[in-house]
């Protein structure tokens, strides 16, 4: 793990957020491209977080549906995973490279 | 990005596709296949093509890329290709950024011994990067408001950048 | 073969393909694909192949052609590309005389709108080419006697070298 | 037709010849690219003067069963068409280019 990212995680840690990457339509629908979100040392579903973020952006919610969501760079199977402080959320609309 | 041969992947296995800033050439890919014991060699450019969409004229696209996941997908597909169709060399790049009408923004080089092996598993290459690697390209118009390109059911699959 | 764009079929359609002792070059190849109307751009490139039989090297291929029907044959293939697969831009080279191992032998470069499109009409002109052509390959080998290559039931079709 | 081709053409004419061109195995069973043999000037069938070839180069025999032949660059549909001085003809044993 490159040495920036380490230190990001672990002021994340310290801070108790987790860090979410808006990709693409997501992005375009937050106004954002990076969200930031405490979360209780004992971590939280990542279906609870990503229904708090739709409920602060509606505009999410239908992407989130078509959406595939990675962990730590990897991809997540089922929703009911719990994400603790330092963990790096990233949504995944469908992809158009090429 | 600099230097594509050390370059690994969490578990260790060399990459050698990149996701790049900067333009991307033939030559850069055809560099990468060199190896005499391939009987064939086949490369595929996809680029940014002219469209033109009630009055309005595309001008280029922005293409995005969760860099990491990205080189770690086509990591895979590259392995995946090797295995199935058997190729000898395999060297993906895509660019990323603000890319005008004409401008490459994959290029996709395969060598193997046969020529079936060498299309085939190009082919397999552009089309699982297109459904599986995290990479996006946003419509920038002429005038009027942006859309964004989506896998829809608008237009024909790989309409206007077949790339 | 100086300046393709001026040769024509008895027919006075123009020629854009090549035969040529000199040296090929994807490059020289990519070149004449350049239209900012494709999308897709399919290049293949079929090299003589390394190979050992019976303890005997190959050291090369000599390649001979019929040069005035090869043009004209080439020329058809293009037509018929064009038609079927709706592409913008083709340029086909062969190059014949001694050849040795690893050297180009045959580059084709397809320009389309579209990937399916390219990728179709490369495969198409490289199958086309090699039963319709008039060229012949001869073996040679370090030592011992020289065997011809046919399309022969020996070995499977495009054995050695897939071009 | 280059000035070349067509300056050929008339000698063989005016000598009553037609030329045939051997490639790959052809050339190698007869030894030779080229060969140049009289016809009368109301023609030969083509079929008679590759016999009278083969009769004289057996080894080419097996070979012509597989060949297309050509006539001035176009293929021949049958043997049965007459050649006449000036003639080219162009024997194809099948294709290995690529």
């Amino acid at each position: 793990m490159p040495l920036a990212e380490r230190k990001r995680r672990q002021e994340a840690w310290m801070t108790r957020t987790v860090q979410l990457t808006l990709f693409a339509t997501a992005r375009e629908a937050v106004g954002a491209s990076r969200l930031e979100r405490a979360v209780p040392s004992t971590g939280v579903r990542l279906d609870t977080l990503l229904e708090s973020i739709a409920e602060e952006h509606p505009r999410l919610r239908p992407i989130l549906r078509n959406a595939r969501v990675a962990r730590n760079g990897e991809y997540v199977v089922g929703k009911r995973l719990r994400v603790r402080p330092g963990d790096e959320i990233a949504i995944h609309p469908p992809y158009s490279g090429g | 990005m600099r230097s594509p041969s050390t370059r690994r992947t969490a578990g260790g296995e060399p990459i050698s596709s990149e996701v790049t800033d900067r333009p991307i050439t033939l030559s850069q890919v055809a560099r990468r296949l060199e190896d005499s014991g391939s009987g064939a060699v086949v490369l595929f450019v996809g680029r940014v093509r002219p469209e033109v969409q009630a009055g309005r004229r595309l001008t280029g696209l922005d293409y995005e890329a969760d860099r990491r996941m990205a080189l770690a997908r086509l990591s895979d597909l590259e392995r995946q290709a090797r295995r199935r169709f058997g190729t000898r060399r395999i060297h993906v790049v895509h660019r990323i950024g603000r890319l005008r009408v004409g401008t490459a923004s994959v290029i996709i080089g395969v060598a193997a011994a046969h020529r079936s092996m060498a299309f085939e598993a190009a082919r397999f290459l552009i089309e699982e990067l297109k459904r599986e690697v995290p990479i996006w390209k946003t419509d920038r118009w002429a005038r009027g408001p942006t859309g964004r390109r989506r896998r829809t059911r608008r237009r024909p699959r790989g309409a206007r950048s077949p790339g």
